[in-house]
C-alpha cells in the first residue's frame, strides 16, 4: 500500500488522529467535549449530504428533516416506549432509510432548482409534523431524558469521553463507507450523474435508481447523526429538525469541501468552532460571521479540502503525466499541462448567453 | 460544473482567508477568563438574535441592572469583597445550543449560576447541571415541568402559570360570557396555556370552541385566524404570545367586531402591548399585572432606573423585573452561604437569604419562600383586569401546587 | 447476420413527425451511416434506438430481442453504446477516469463489496482498469490518460468519448457526428479509428455530415429527409441516386464545400 | 356563509402579501437562476427603512416607501457586486450559502441599529370596508390591488426575457432603456437592484398589517419559494396564481380543517404538484 505517499490520506489521518487524541487534553473540559461530540454528530449528517450533493450533485434541503427524524426516533422510542437505545437506534436507521427512499421516489422526478425546493418542502413538512403533532412528538415541549446507550456493563456511556468515542467510531465508519462508495463503481456512477445525466444514460448507468439510492443513503446518514445527537444532548426540541439545521450542514460541507472525503469532517469542526468563538459577540456575531461565510464561499469555493486537494492533485498529476510521457516517448507537448486543474477550457457559457 | 476561473490573486486571497481562519481557530484555544479571584461570573444564555431576541434582551437588561446595582452596593462573601460580572451568550432559542453555552459558562467562566429564560433550554441544561458539572440554573419560565423533574440545582423564578387559569376563567366569564375561543400562539408554552385554560373553562361550565392557535411568529396576516375564531361568536377569547403580536390580534378582533373579553396569557404584558396598539382595543381583558402597578418597595426606583437604561419608550416588564430580583436573591444566597463556587450551598441558602434581601431589589411581587423543588413563591400573587376605561383592577390569584 | 433491425420506426412530437416509417438493417461487422440535412431526424433516430425516446410506432430488434421500449441503460447493458454530437466528458476528471466510467455498466460489485473490500471488488477493479487502458490504447490516447479531459485538444476528447463507449464492451456503437469539430486534416486519422472498429467485433452505426469521410468509410448508407427514408444503398449507389443529389447532395454538399 | 366570504377576502389579502413578496424573488430566480435566500432580509431592511423615513424622519408615506426603495436598490446592486457576481460561475449551493451569510448579516445589522423589539408602522391608510357582510381593512385592499397591478405590469415587461433573452427584459424596462447593449453583468446588477426595490414596495405596503422585527422576512422566505416553484420558475402569471391559490388554500384549510394543516398546506400542495408535474404548473417545460 502506498497510503503514506498519498497526501490526501495523510491529511485525513492527521485530522482523525488529532480528534482521537482530543479527549486526552479535554477530558476534564465538558464544554469542549460536548461541542466536539455534537459537532461530530452533525458531521455524520454532513457525510450524508456529501453523498447526494457532493457525489451526485443534487442539492437536497431535506437533510435537517432526516436529522430530526433520527433524533426524534431515538428520543421517542427510548422515552415514551422505553426501548433500549440500541434497538431504538437501529429501528430509527431503518425508518429513516424507508422515509428517505419513499421521498426519493417522488423527489427524483424533479431536477435542479425544483429538486432543491422540493426537498426543502419535505424538510419543512417533517419539521411541521414534529413541531405540531403534539400527541406523539410533544411538539414544542420536546423529548426529555433520552436514554444513554447501554454499555452492557462494560462501558459507561454517561461519561462524556465514552460518548465521544462512540460517536467518533461511528463517524469513522461513516467516513470509511463514504470513502469506499466514492472509490467504487457506485461512486463513479454517482459522479457520472453529477456531470451529466445524459452521458450517464449513454454509458448504461441506471440514473433514476442510483439517485434514489444516493438519496436514501444520505437520509440514513442524516438519521444516524440525529439519533446520536439525541442521546448526546439528552433533550431534543423541534429545532433539531429545522431548516436552519440544513443550512448549517450546507455551510459545513461547503467550508470543508464538497465531494471530498475529509471535507465534511473538517468543515463541521471548523465552522462549529467559529460559531463558538464568535459567541462573545453575542447578538452581533453575525455582523462578523455573515461576511466570513460569504468570503469563504467566494474565495475558497471548493472548500478547504478542495483547495488543498487541488494543489496536491496538480502536483501528482504533473508527475504522472511526465511519467506517461517518458514511457511513451512520443509526447505531444503542444498544450500546457501545468495549468491542469485550475483553468477550464473555453469561455464561460453564462457570460456569452 | 467547476469552471471557476481562478487567477493568481484569487489564490492568494483564498490562502489568506484560510490562513486567517486557521489563525483564529488556533487563537480560540485560549478562552477562559475570570481568574481575578474576587470576580464571580453570572452566566446567561438566551435568545439574543433571531425571533426571540427581544425577549432575550429584556431578560438581559434585568440581569445587567441587578449586577450593576449589586456591585455598587458592594457584595461581600466570606469576608471578601466580590465583584459580579455578567457574561451573556446567544442561543437563538435552540435548547442544545443553550446547554452548550451553559456548559461553557460553567467550565470556562466558572459561573456558579446560569440564567436561562425558556423551558426547552432549561430542560436541556438540566441534563448537565448536576453531575459532572455543577451549577445553579436560574430558570425564568412558568412551566412547572422544570421543577417536577426534581433537579436539585434549579431555581424557578416566576409563578406557575397554571395558577392563573381559574381566576382568568372567572374574570373572563364575568366580563364576557360562557363561550371561549382559543387563539393562543403555537409555542410550547402557548400550547400548555391553551390546555390549562381549556380545562379550567370547561370546569367552570363554559364551552370552548375549536383550537385556532397559530404560530404568532410566522403568520403574515392575523385577519384570517381572527375571522375563524370569531365565526363561533365567542364571548371571550384566549390570546397570548409575545406582547406586540398579541396586541395586533386583539386589535384585529375588535376591528372585526368582537366585543367580549380577552384572556391574555402571561407572556404578553398589557402595558407593553399598549405601545403598539391603542388601549381602547385592549380593554376588557384579564392578564398579568404590569410592573408599574406593583407596590413593592423597590418598584418605583426600578422603573426610573430602567428608563435611564433602556429609554423611556420601552416598558419595563416582568422578564426584566423578575430576573433583577432573581439575581439579587442568588447574590444574597452567596453571601449567606459564604460561598461563590458551591452551587449546592448557594441553593441551600436561598431560603435563609430571602428575608435578607434589600428592599430596593423587591420590585415585582417578592417571594417569601422557596419550595423544596426550587420554586420561588410570592405569597400575594395578583393578576389584573383592564376595564373599559383603561384602568387596572387587581385580581388576587390562588397558587396551585407544582406537583403533576 | 443482421445485428439491429429497425422496422417502420416513427416518432411524433406534437403533431409533427420527427421520424416516420424508417426501416434499416445494421449488419454485423459493417459500418452503416445515416446522412441527411439538419432536422432530417438523424439524432431522433439515434435516441429512439438507444431508448432515450419511446417510439410512437414501429419496432427495434437487437440480436433478435425486441428492445423497442427499453431504456438507455438497458440498451448499453445489451451491448449498444453511443457517443454524442457535442462531446460529453467529465471535465474535472482525467481521461482514464473518464473511460473507467464506461466500466460501470459491466461492474457487478455492490456498495457492500466496496465497503468490505471483497476479493470480487479487487478483482473487478483490476479488470476495469485493464479494460479501460486497453480502450485508451486502442484509441491511441493512452499517453494522455492522466490529463484532465478539459485540457486536451478536441480530437483527443472525441477519441476519449469513443474509448468510453468501447469500455462498455458494446457490439454496436452509435456515433453521432464523431468527426464534428475536428480539423479537416485530422479526420483521416479519425476515420481510420472508426474503420478499425469492426475488426474488434464492434459494428458501427454513425451519423455524419462530412461527406468525404462517409463515402470512404460506410458500407451502407441511409439517407433521411424530413424524417423519412429517401434512399438506402452502398456509397456508390447513393452518390448516383438522383433523388439524393437533388434533395441533399446537390445543395448541401456545395454549401459545405 | 359570512365566514366564507370573510375568509375569502382574508385569503385574497394574504395572497396579495405573498405575491408582492414573491415578485422580486421570481425576478432574480427566473432571470438569473439564483435562489436568493437573502430576499426576506432585503424585504425586512426595506420595511425598516420605510419605517425610519415615515416615523423617525416624518416623510409622507408614499415618499418614505420611495426613498427606501431607492436605497434598497443600491443595497441590491451592492449585494450583486459583492456576493453574487463573484459567484456567477458557481453552482447553486454556493449562492444559497452566501445568501444565508448575507441574510445573517442583514438581520444582525438591523438588530444593531433598530434593536430586537417589535415595531409597528402606522400608515395614513385607515378604516375598514364592509363587503357582503365581511370586514376588511383599507390597507389590505390596497395590498391586493397593488399586488395585481405590479405583477401584471411586470409580467408584461419581462415576459419574453425569462427564457434566455435576459437583456431584452432590461431594454424594455424604463430604467434600462438607455442602456441598450449592456453586458450581462449589468443585467444581473439591475435585476437584483430591481428585486430589492420591489421587495421594499412590498414591505412598505405589507408591514403595516403586521409588525417589524429583524426576523420578519423569515416567515415569508420559505413560503415564497414554494409559491414561485409551484407556479413554475420565472413564470410571473404562475407567481400570481400560485400566490393567491396558496394563500386561499391556507386560509380555507386553517378555517375548515385545522390551523396546523393550514400552515403546512403550502408545502403539501407543492409536493403534490411537483409529484405530478415536476416542472411546476406554468413552465413551458424548458429544462436545460
Amino acid at each position: 500500500m502506498n497510503a503514506l505517499k498519498n497526501p490526501r490520506l495523510l491529511g485525513m489521518l492527521a485530522v482523525v488522529i488529532v480528534l482521537a487524541a482530543a479527549p486526552i487534553f479535554f477530558a476534564e473540559q465538558n464544554y469542549a467535549m460536548r461541542v466536539v461530540t455534537v459537532g461530530m454528530c452533525a458531521a455524520i449528517a454532513v457525510y450524508g449530504l456529501n453523498i447526494i450533493l457532493g457525489f451526485t450533485g443534487q442539492l437536497s434541503l431535506a437533510q435537517g428533516g432526516f436529522f430530526g427524524i433520527g433524533a426524534y426516533g431515538v428520543g421517542l422510542l427510548t422515552t415514551d416506549f422505553d426501548w433500549s437505545f440500541w434497538s431504538a437506534f437501529i429501528v430509527t436507521i431503518i425508518g429513516t432509510a424507508a422515509v428517505g427512499y419513499l421521498c426519493g421516489l417522488i423527489a427524483l422526478r424533479t431536477k435542479d432548482e425544483y429538486f432543491a425546493i422540493f426537498t426543502m418542502a419535505i424538510g419543512f413538512i417533517i419539521f411541521l409534523v414534529i413541531s405540531r403533532w403534539e400527541s406523539v412528538t410533544h411538539a414544542h415541549s420536546g423529548v426529555n431524558n433520552v436514554k444513554f446507550p447501554e454499555g452492557g456493563g462494560i462501558i459507561d456511556f454517561e461519561s462524556p469521553v465514552a460518548m465521544f468515542y462512540l460517536v467518533f467510531v461511528i463517524l469513522l465508519i461513516c467516513i470509511y463507507v463514504t470513502h469506499a462508495i466514492r472509490r467504487s463503481s457506485v461512486g463513479r456512477t454517482l459522479l457520472t450523474i453529477r456531470t451529466s445525466e445524459d452521458l450517464a444514460d449513454a454509458i448504461g448507468v441506471r440514473v433514476g435508481f442510483s439517485k434514489q439510492l444516493a438519496f436514501a443513503a444520505s437520509a440514513v446518514l442524516g438519521g444516524i447523526g440525529g439519533g446520536l445527537y439525541a442521546t448526546v444532548v439528552g433533550f431534543i426540541g423541534p429545532d433539531s429538525a429545522s431548516i436552519d439545521k440544513t443550512f448549517e450542514f450546507l455551510m459545513f460541507i461547503l467550508v470543508g469541501g464538497m465531494g471530498t472525503v475529509a471535507g465534511p469532517l473538517l468543515g463541521s469542526m471548523i465552522v462549529t468552532f467559529l460559531f463558538e468563538l464568535f459567541q462573545d459577540f453575542q447578538a452581533y456575531r453575525f455582523i462578523v460571521l455573515g461576511p466570513i461565510i460569504v468570503a469563504l464561499v467566494i474565495f475558497a469555493p471548493r472548500g478547504i479540502i478542495g483547495y488543498l486537494g487541488g494543489i496536491v492533485d496538480r502536483r501528482s498529476r504533473k508527475q504522472k503525466i511526465a511519467e506517461a510521457r517518458r514511457t511513451a516517448d512520443g509526447a505531444s507537448p503542444e498544450y500546457d499541462t501545468a495549468k491542469s486543474g485550475t483553468v477550464t477550457s473555453g469561455i464561460d457559457p453564462e457570460e456569452t448567453k | 460544473m467547476n469552471s471557476v476561473p481562478r487567477t493568481r490573486s484569487r489564490r492568494l486571497l483564498s490562502s489568506a482567508a484560510i490562513g486567517t481562519l486557521v489563525f483564529t481557530i488556533a487563537a480560540c484555544g485560549g478562552g477562559g477568563s475570570g481568574d481575578g479571584g474576587d470576580t464571580v461570573v453570572i452566566g446567561y444564555t438566551g435568545p439574543l438574535s433571531g425571533g426571540g431576541a427581544a425577549y432575550g434582551e429584556n431578560v438581559k437588561i434585568g440581569l445587567e441592572m441587578a449586577v450593576d446595582d449589586l456591585n455598587d452596593d458592594g457584595v461581600e462573601v466570606d469576608g471578601k469583597p466580590v465583584t459580579l460580572e455578567l457574561k451573556s451568550l446567544d442561543d437563538k432559542y435552540a435548547p442544545s445550543t443553550a446547554a452548550s453555552n451553559a456548559q461553557r459558562l460553567a467550565d470556562q467562566d466558572k459561573a456558579p449560576v446560569v440564567v436561562s429564560p425558556n423551558a426547552g433550554a432549561i430542560k436541556a441544561i438540566q441534563q448537565i447541571n448536576s453531575g459532572r458539572s455543577n451549577f445553579l440554573i436560574s430558570a425564568y419560565t412558568s412551566d412547572p415541568a422544570i421543577v417536577q423533574s426534581d433537579n436539585p440545582l434549579t431555581m424557578m423564578i416566576p409563578p406557575n402559570f397554571e395558577s392563573y387559569a381559574s381566576e382568568f376563567t372567572e374574570t373572563g366569564m364575568k366580563h364576557g360570557g360562557k363561550k371561549l375561543a382559543l387563539l393562543g400562539t403555537q409555542s410550547e408554552y402557548g400550547q400548555q396555556w391553551t390546555k390549562s385554560i381549556t380545562d379550567a373553562w370547561k370546569e367552570a361550565g363554559g364551552s370552548v370552541g375549536g383550537d385556532n392557535s397559530v404560530d404568532y411568529a410566522t403568520v403574515s396576516d392575523f385577519a384570517g385566524p381572527v375571522s375563524k375564531a370569531l365565526a363561533d361568536k365567542p364571548d371571550a377569547i384566549f390570546v397570548g404570545g409575545p406582547s406586540q403580536p398579541t396586541a395586533l390580534i386583539m386589535e384585529e378582533a375588535r376591528k372585526q367586531g368582537f366585543e367580549g373579553s380577552f384572556l391574555v396569557m402571561d407572556q404578553a404584558k398589557l402595558d407593553e402591548m399598549a405601545t403598539v396598539a391603542k388601549i381602547d382595543n385592549l380593554t376588557n381583558s384579564v392578564g398579568v399585572l404590569p410592573v408599574s402597578e406593583y407596590e413593592d418597595p423597590g418598584t418605583k426606583d426600578f422603573i426610573d432606573k430602567f428608563a435611564d437604561k433602556a429609554g423611556d419608550k420601552k416598558v419595563p416588564t416582568s422578564e426584566t423585573a423578575l430576573n433583577y430580583q432573581g439575581i439579587a436573591i442568588i447574590t444574597k444566597a452567596m453571601e449567606v452561604s459564604g460561598s461563590t463556587d458551591d452551587p449546592e450551598k448557594i441553593r441551600a441558602s436561598i431560603s435563609d437569604a430571602l428575608p435578607e434581601v434589600d428592599d430596593k431589589y423587591k420590585v415585582n411581587g417578592f417571594p417569601d419562600e422557596i419550595t423544596d423543588q426550587g420554586h420561588l413563591l410570592n405569597p400575594n400573587l395578583e393578576a389584573t383586569y383592564l376595564d373599559d376605561d383603561g384602568e387596572y383592577t387587581k385580581v388576587p390569584i390562588d397558587q396551585v401546587s407544582d406537583a403533576k | 447476420m443482421t445485428l439491429l433491425e429497425i422496422r417502420d420506426l416513427g416518432k411524433r412530437f406534437g403533431g409533427l413527425d420527427a421520424v416516420k416509417d424508417v426501416s434499416l438493417d445494421v449488419e454485423e461487422g459493417r459500418i452503416t451511416a445515416v446522412i441527411g440535412p439538419n432536422g432530417a431526424g438523424k439524432s431522433t433516430l439515434f435516441n429512439l434506438i438507444h431508448g432515450y425516446y419511446r417510439p410512437t410506432s414501429g419496432s427495434v430488434t437487437f440480436k433478435g430481442d425486441d428492445i423497442t421500449n427499453s431504456s438507455p441503460h438497458h440498451a448499453v447493458a445489451d451491448g449498444i453504446a453511443r457517443t454524442f454530437q457535442t462531446t460529453h466528458l467529465f471535465d474535472d476528471s482525467t481521461l482514464l477516469e473518464n473511460v473507467l466510467a464506461g466500466r460501470i455498466v459491466r461492474s457487478k460489485s455492490t456498495i457492500f463489496d466496496a465497503v468490505f473490500h471483497t476479493p470480487r471488488h479487487r478483482r473487478e477493479s483490476r479488470i476495469n482498469k485493464d479494460k479501460a487502458m486497453e480502450a485508451l490504447e486502442f484509441c491511441e490516447i493512452d499517453t494522455h490518460r492522466h490529463d484532465l479531459a478539459s485540457n486536451v485538444p478536441q480530437e483527443v476528447q472525441k477519441r476519449t468519448a469513443v474509448a468510453m463507449a468501447l469500455a462498455t464492451e458494446p457490439e454496436l456503437l452509435l456515433l453521432d457526428e464523431p468527426a464534428g469539430g475536428i480539423p479537416e486534416e485530422e479526420t483521416t486519422d479519425f476515420g481510420n479509428l472508426i474503420r478499425s472498429l469492426p475488426k474488434r467485433g464492434v459494428s458501427v452505426l454513425l451519423v455524419e455530415h462530412k461527406m468525404s469521410m462517409i463515402m470512404g468509410l460506410a458500407d451502407t448508407i441511409l439517407v433521411l429527409d424530413h424524417g423519412q427514408k429517401l434512399a438506402l444503398g452502398t456509397p456508390a449507389e447513393i452518390q448516383s441516386n438522383p433523388d439524393v443529389i437533388r434533395a441533399y447532395l446537390g445543395s448541401t454538399a456545395e454549401e459545405k464545400k | 356563509m359570512t365566514l366564507f366570504i370573510q375568509q375569502l377576502f382574508n385569503g385574497l389579502a394574504l395572497g396579495g402579501v405573498y405575491c408582492l413578496a414573491a415578485i422580486g424573488l421570481t425576478l432574480v430566480f427566473g432571470v438569473l437562476r439564483i435562489p436568493n435566500l437573502a430576499h426576506g432580509a432585503l424585504y425586512m431592511l426595506g420595511a425598516y427603512l420605510t419605517y425610519f423615513f415615515l416615523t423617525t424622519i416624518g416623510v409622507p408615506y408614499i415618499a418614505a416607501i420611495g426613498i427606501a426603495a431607492i436605497m434598497l436598490f443600491v443595497v441590491g446592486v451592492g449585494l450583486e457586486r459583492l456576493v453574487f457576481h463573484p459567484l456567477r460561475n458557481s453552482p447553486h449551493t454556493h449562492h444559497m450559502i452566501a445568501a444565508v451569510g448575507a441574510m445573517f448579516f442583514f438581520q444582525a445589522l438591523a438588530q444593531a441599529i433598530w434593536g430586537a423589539d417589535f415595531r409597528r408602522m402606522d400608515t395614513p391608510i385607515t378604516g375598514e370596508l364592509r363587503i357582503l357582510g365581511a370586514e376588511i381593512s383599507a390597507q389590505r385592499i390596497v395590498i391586493i390591488v397593488v399586488a395585481v397591478i405590479v405583477l401584471a405590469l411586470l409580467a408584461w415587461f419581462i415576459k419574453r426575457s425569462i427564457h434566455g433573452q435576459t437583456i431584452e427584459a432590461i431594454e424594455q424596462d424604463r430604467v434600462g432603456a438607455s442602456l441598450v447593449g449592456i453586458n450581462p453583468s449589468m443585467v444581473s446588477m439591475l435585476t437584483l437592484g430591481l428585486s430589492a426595490l420591489l421587495a421594499t414596495i412590498a414591505a412598505g405596503l405589507v408591514a403595516p398589517i403586521n409588525l417589524l422585527s429583524p426576523t420578519m422576512g423569515d416567515a415569508l422566505n420559505l413560503k415564497v419559494f414554494a409559491i414561485i416553484i409551484l407556479g413554475g420558475l420565472g413564470s410571473l402569471p404562475g407567481a400570481i396564481v400560485g400566490g393567491f391559490a396558496l394563500a386561499i388554500a391556507e386560509t380555507m384549510t386553517a378555517t375548515y380543517i385545522s390551523s396546523g394543516v393550514g400552515e403546512a398546506v403550502a408545502f403539501i400542495v407543492l409536493v403534490a404538484v411537483l409529484a405530478i408535474k415536476p416542472t411546476g404548473l406554468f413552465t413551458k417545460a424548458v429544462q436545460r
